[in-house]
């Protein structure tokens, strides 16, 4: 199972991948990270030296999508290439074995490769009620999560369950999920988001690490050379948005014109992701394209932000009827202030005493 | 607190808080200024109240060609701001959303390049405006301490608008909170500083037209 | 070079009843980029005729519209060479009308398009053969002619 | 318990401010407009004569007695409440430096009628006993002998015999049911009394029902200068009196501001009750004469004319129109000045300045502000409506070594009626 020792070139070499076919992915690979094309040539050439990592992927509460994205969603090609670049170890859901046999695999990897693994983690992990909610093999998530951590190199948090707990998390939270950066503070995490993430950007990802060691991250721990732009910012209906024209409802003469979908709840402006340059599908096309406003899915609680459908800068309760009711309330304390008023100047007028030429004071 | 529960905490129950403070107190402003009354006039009126009112509620906006000669600055850049606060609060459609949203009225905007310049137009008048009151001594003299609260707090949401607009500075989650938080602030400031003069200048022109009006006088 | 910018102007004539064309539900507003691309083309070929620096430049990561990128292809044109591979799926390399002007298409094995770049230089790297595999390749001939020589 | 006090005072602020006084507070911004519309100001360049800084004591009274939040400001002790040392040090921005001329009413953007909440704080600055001198001594003087500079019906009488002689005409007196009652000010008695001659002459020609009552035949109002409404009431009451007791059906109001200002507007809500007679400007009655076709003018006069309106008669009263009808068809160069009409700048010595002695220099020095409008228009001679405007006039004029002689309105159409023998010379 490990190719102890072997580089990535030469284990390449050996399944007969050709060199060309070898800078093809290094030059969509960089194309995907928007590096400058010149730099394909670097990623090929650093990758050939690379030893070839062993990676352990773990699975928590999660619902596998992000599995599915990175192995089904694309036919076996350029994206495939990167189970030829890393030595996947465990994953439950694609390696062979199972059970003890499984689990006994995963120790392995951790005795054999002691620091220099990458963990890959996909799922939220529950901690309410000492964690029951999800274990495996006798063990809870959180003591998975511990105990693999320890020995990795870095971790790979793949999908906004592991990222920032995701949909588990959602309200009211019921297993009491959290992230993954929520338990592990002492190794490097790299958050790589999305419900599921895009396939190539998970590569990419991998790629990047693999080539540059630990990538810049932002403040939520994304790789920047992936979710640097905003859908917004890389959306090809952006036009639309800069001129104010704008689809109303779904079905209307915007909407079938491909105008922005910010009116019907769109949430690229605030979400971070390369869905509209990389897109879905062998690249066929992303939500916005598909004519449906973006949820903000590679964002923290993208499923509690609000509803999906209603624009991210409005309020979310009923401000007319708030209005109404303090516009009442305030016509009632208007008026007993009024009459307070009303009732002081009556006094002062009252207490009014005629002048008269004496009490000007003196004159000239 | 992440950036989306602050967003929440801002367009949920911090909204409804500012709408409730501002709507109440409003009204109690205005109840507090109708309730003091007014004499009817007992001196024959050689013209109409209402028309004179209503004429100065309008005419009011414009300033005579004198005054203007002599105070340039003034006029041009409150007209400039006072514009362009119309057109970012009116014209630009995430706000239009936002009306639209608490009342069913909607009604089309601007291209957001064009509030975009609007909103550095007013920028730039509002910083030239606290220049302004620092060094001219007639507005030395008249500031205080709520002149210069009424600035901030007007100057803030365009800034914080234009920053969350151009997404600078900040996640645009935390930048659009913190710009819809700057606008609660105004909000709940408006009915307790000058800010209310937006509501309670029509009456006053009102009141100046009226009694000019009454005396077949333009004002 | 100046076949390039006498065209442009062309283009914008072309550009403009098209993209003003109400039936055309799906057509996008033009953004603008394909005369400045032209003229980063432009520069560079100057550049390599120069200095001998090659360029790449990611079709991907540069928003244009459909129609423009219609445009850049017509534009663009077809030269004398045509080269298609097959690794990991098919890529084309075609040189433009514009000697040491490239395009390079990669399609993935279901024939979706991955990766699209325009390359100047003077033949693209992934035409080329690497050194290591003409070892590779010399060792195999060494071995083939001796197999031969020895059955001969 | 009589005589000023600071209670008295700050009890009738209390009592005089209304709603569009709360109006007006609740939406001034501090911009500072009004200062350019003050002459006071723009002669000095002094920053305390900015208008809605002189009403610093009625917004205190406002805030801190009729809003919600200046109470709780002033029960935490956050603001400091309006003292008798604050009325001391605002009694020359309140007396001295404005005319109630009103042309800062006319600017202010968000509306605030800044002259009308001025004539409100008088009536607390002058009960807590700081009103200037001056006009505390016309007050009284227009209380207890009938006007403010002490003319008395007999010194009027003398006007009226030499006016007769001199036109030929009879001017009656007591006359009851006449159809125009006139009121004079004894500015008009004292310095120019040729305009009760000339006033018989355009009456007689038109055969106006007139008579002038020897009971009220002061038109002024030291009252509402110095801001006593009850003094006011009591010397409108005269002349209301008056004309009820010989039932005339008009008053006529003469050339003078504030006059018109006491008697038309002002008075019936002094006295708490409607007139049984009209008010009637006498600009107002001579355009309408004119109108009529009983006011007919022998020729124009050719001279370069320009016409001051006095504040109270034109922005503050409203006749505006008709000194232009007269003036354009007594005049065959009748320019405006720039800033005119409702935009006029004042004289300078409205609103009771020229009572107070005390603002005399001040007075002088806003004056260059009217001199510069009549630099602008270089005119023959400068035509006004109001004895104390052109009182004003002549001597800013004559302090600023200019040559411009300064006319009545109604004077300079005598000198053009037909039918009748013109005085000689020009009026001076």
């Amino acid at each position: 199972m490990k190719k102890e020792g072997q580089t990535i070139g030469e284990v390449l070499r050996q399944r007969g991948i050709s060199r060309r076919s070898f800078l093809k992915f290094c030059a969509t690979t960089a194309s995907i990270m928007a590096l400058p094309p010149t730099m394909a040539p670097v990623i090929a050439a650093t990758l050939e030296k690379t030893k070839r990592p062993s990676v352990i992927w773990l699975s928590f509460q999660e619902c596998t999508g992000c599995a599915e994205s990175l192995t089904r969603s694309h036919s076996a090609t350029i994206e495939d290439l990167i189970f030829n670049v890393i030595s996947l170890d465990y994953q439950h859901t694609l390696q062979a074995c199972a059970g003890h046999f499984a689990e006994h695999i995963r120790e392995e990897v951790i005795a054999e490769h002691d620091g220099e693994f990458i963990l890959i983690v996909d799922g939220s992990i529950p901690l309410k009620d000492g964690g029951v909610y999800s274990t495996i093999a006798g063990m809870t998530n959180e003591q998975i999560l511990k105990q693999t951590a320890a020995h990795a190199a870095a971790v790979v948090s793949v999908g906004t369950c592991a990222a920032y707990g995701g949909i588990p998390k959602a309200d009211p939270n019921p297993t009491g999920a959290v992230s993954v950066a929520d338990i592990i503070k002492d190794k490097p995490i790299i958050n790589v988001p999305g419900c599921p993430p895009i396939p190539v950007v998970i590569t990419g990802v991998l790629v990047q690490y693999l080539t540059f060691g630990l990538p810049e991250l932002d403040d939520l721990g994304r790789p920047k050379a992936f979710y640097g732009h905003s859908i917004h910012d890389r959306c090809y209906r952006r036009p639309f948005y800069d001129k104010g024209l704008f689809a109303e409802t779904f079905d209307d003469e915007g909407a079938k014109k491909g105008w922005c979908l910010y009116k019907l709840g769109c949430k690229g402006p605030t979400t971070f992701n390369a869905c509209a340059t990389t897109k879905w599908n062998d690249g066929t096309s992303f939500p916005i394209e598909s004519g449906h406003p973006c949820l903000g899915c590679s964002e923290p609680d993208f499923w509690d932000a609000g509803s999906f459908y209603k624009s991210l800068s409005t309020p979310t309760g009923n401000i007319a009827e708030k209005a109404i009711y303090a516009a009442g309330a305030g016509l009632l304390a208007g008026a007993a202030i009024g009459a307070v008023h009303r009732t002081k100047k009556q006094a002062a007028v009252r207490q009014h005493r005629r002048a008269t030429i004496d009490d000007l004071g003196e004159g000239s | 607190m992440t950036d989306v529960e602050l967003l929440l905490w801002v367009r949920g129950p911090a909204f409804d808080i500012a709408t409730v403070i501002l709507c109440a107190g409003m009204v109690i402003r205005f109840m507090e200024i109708f309730m003091l009354g007014r004499k009817a006039n007992l001196a024959e009126a050689r013209g109409s109240e209402m028309a004179g009112g209503l004429g100065t509620v309008f005419r009011r906006t414009l300033v005579d060609t004198g005054t203007f000669k002599r105070t340039p600055f003034t006029v041009v850049a409150g007209w400039l701001f006072h514009i362009g606060l119309f057109v970012i609060i009116f014209l630009f459609v995430p706000h239009i959303l936002v009306f639209e949203g608490a009342t069913g009225l909607s009604w089309p905007g601007l291209p957001s390049n064009i509030v975009d310049a609007f909103a550095v137009i007013t920028i730039v008048t509002l910083l030239a405006i606290l220049i302004h009151r620092w060094r001219d001594p007639v507005l030395r003299l008249l500031s205080e301490f709520n002149d210069y609260l009424v600035w901030l707090v007007t100057f803030t949401p365009v800034l914080t608008g234009w920053l969350a607009f151009h997404r600078v500075g900040a996640a645009p989650a935390a930048l659009i909170a913190v710009h819809i938080l700057s606008v609660e602030l105004l909000m709940v400031l408006f009915p307790f500083t000058k800010l209310s003069h937006a509501f309670t200048l029509w009456v006053a022109r009102w009141y100046n037209g009226a009694i000019a009006g009454y005396k077949g006088v333009k004002s | 070079m100046e076949k390039v910018e006498s065209i442009s102007v062309t283009i914008q004539k072309r550009m403009t009843p098209r993209c003003a064309s109400p039936d055309e539900a799906t057509s996008v507003t033009p953004t603008g980029n394909l005369i400045p691309l032209l003229h980063e083309i432009r520069h560079a070929l100057e550049r390599w005729l120069r200095e001998g620096h090659s360029h790449v430049i990611d079709l991907h990561s540069l928003p244009m519209s459909p129609d423009e990128q219609r445009q850049l292809l017509d534009l663009l044109g077809e030269g004398e060479v045509s080269a298609s591979l097959s690794a990991l799926g098919n890529s084309e390399v075609i040189e433009t009308a514009f000697a040491g002007v490239w395009r390079v298409t990669h399609y993935n094995d279901d024939d979706v398009l991955v990766g699209h770049f325009i390359e100047i230089c003077q033949a693209p790297d992934i035409l080329k053969s690497h050194p290591d595999d003409g070892r590779l390749a010399l060792k195999q001939l060494d071995d083939l002619l001796s197999s031969v020589e020895t059955t001969a | 318990m009589n005589g000023p006090s600071f209670e008295r005072g700050y009890n009738t602020l209390k009592e005089q401010i209304d709603a569009p006084v709360a109006a007006f507070f609740s939406s001034c911004v501090h911009c500072g407009m009004c200062a350019e519309a003050c002459l006071f100001y723009t002669e000095t360049g002094d920053p305390k004569y900015t208008p809605i800084h002189k009403l610093e004591p009625l917004r205190k009274v406002w805030k801190q007695e009729y809003t919600f939040w200046g109470k709780l400001g002033k029960a935490l002790g956050i603001s400091k409440a309006l003292s008798d040392e604050d009325l001391s040090d605002w009694e020359t921005l309140v007396y001295d430096s404005c005319t109630l001329c009103g042309r800062c009413s006319m600017v202010c953007p968000v509306g605030n009628d800044l002259a009308y909440m001025i004539r409100k704080l008088r009536e607390g600055m002058a009960i807590s006993g700081h009103a200037p001198p001056g006009l505390i001594g016309a007050t009284k003087r227009a209380v207890t002998i009938g006007s403010p500079m002490g003319v008395k019906f007999p010194a009027l009488q003398a006007q009226i015999r030499h006016a007769e002689a001199e036109t030929g005409l009879t001017l009656p007196v007591d006359k009851a049911e006449a159809d125009y009652m006139l009121l004079l000010s004894s500015m008009e008695v004292m310095n120019f009394p040729e305009f009760i001659g000339a006033v018989a002459k355009i009456f007689a020609q038109a055969e106006l029902n007139w008579t002038i009552s020897s009971e009220a035949f002061e038109a002024t109002n030291s009252g509402i200068q110095i801001g006593v409404s009850d003094i006011a009431a009591e010397l409108v009451q005269r002349i209301v009196d008056a004309a009820e007791n010989l039932g005339v059906k008009n008053v006529i109001s003469p050339e003078c501001g504030h006059a018109y200002m006491a008697i038309r507007w002002e008075g019936p809500n002094l006295i708490g009750r409607p007139y049984n007679f009209k008010v009637i400007h006498i600009l107002e009655l001579l355009e309408q004469l004119h109108k009529e076709g009983r006011l007919k003018l022998k020729d124009k006069d050719v001279r370069r004319l320009t016409y001051h309106d006095p504040c109270q008669i034109g922005r503050r009263g409203g006749v505006l129109e008709q000194p232009r009808n007269l003036l354009n068809a007594v005049a065959a160069n009748f320019v405006e000045m720039p800033d005119t009409a409702g935009m006029n700048w004042c004289c300078g010595a409205g609103g009771g300045v020229s009572a107070n002695e005390r603002a005399d220099e001040l007075r002088i020095r806003a004056f260059k502000r009217k001199k510069a409008q009549l630099d602008a228009v270089q005119p023959d001679a400068l035509v006004s409506a109001c004895a104390n405007c052109r009182i004003q006039l002549e001597e800013g004029l004559e302090e600023y070594h200019t040559d411009i002689p300064v006319v009545s309105l109604t004077e300079t159409i005598v000198e053009h009626l037909d039918g009748l023998g013109s005085k000689e010379g020009h009026p001076s």
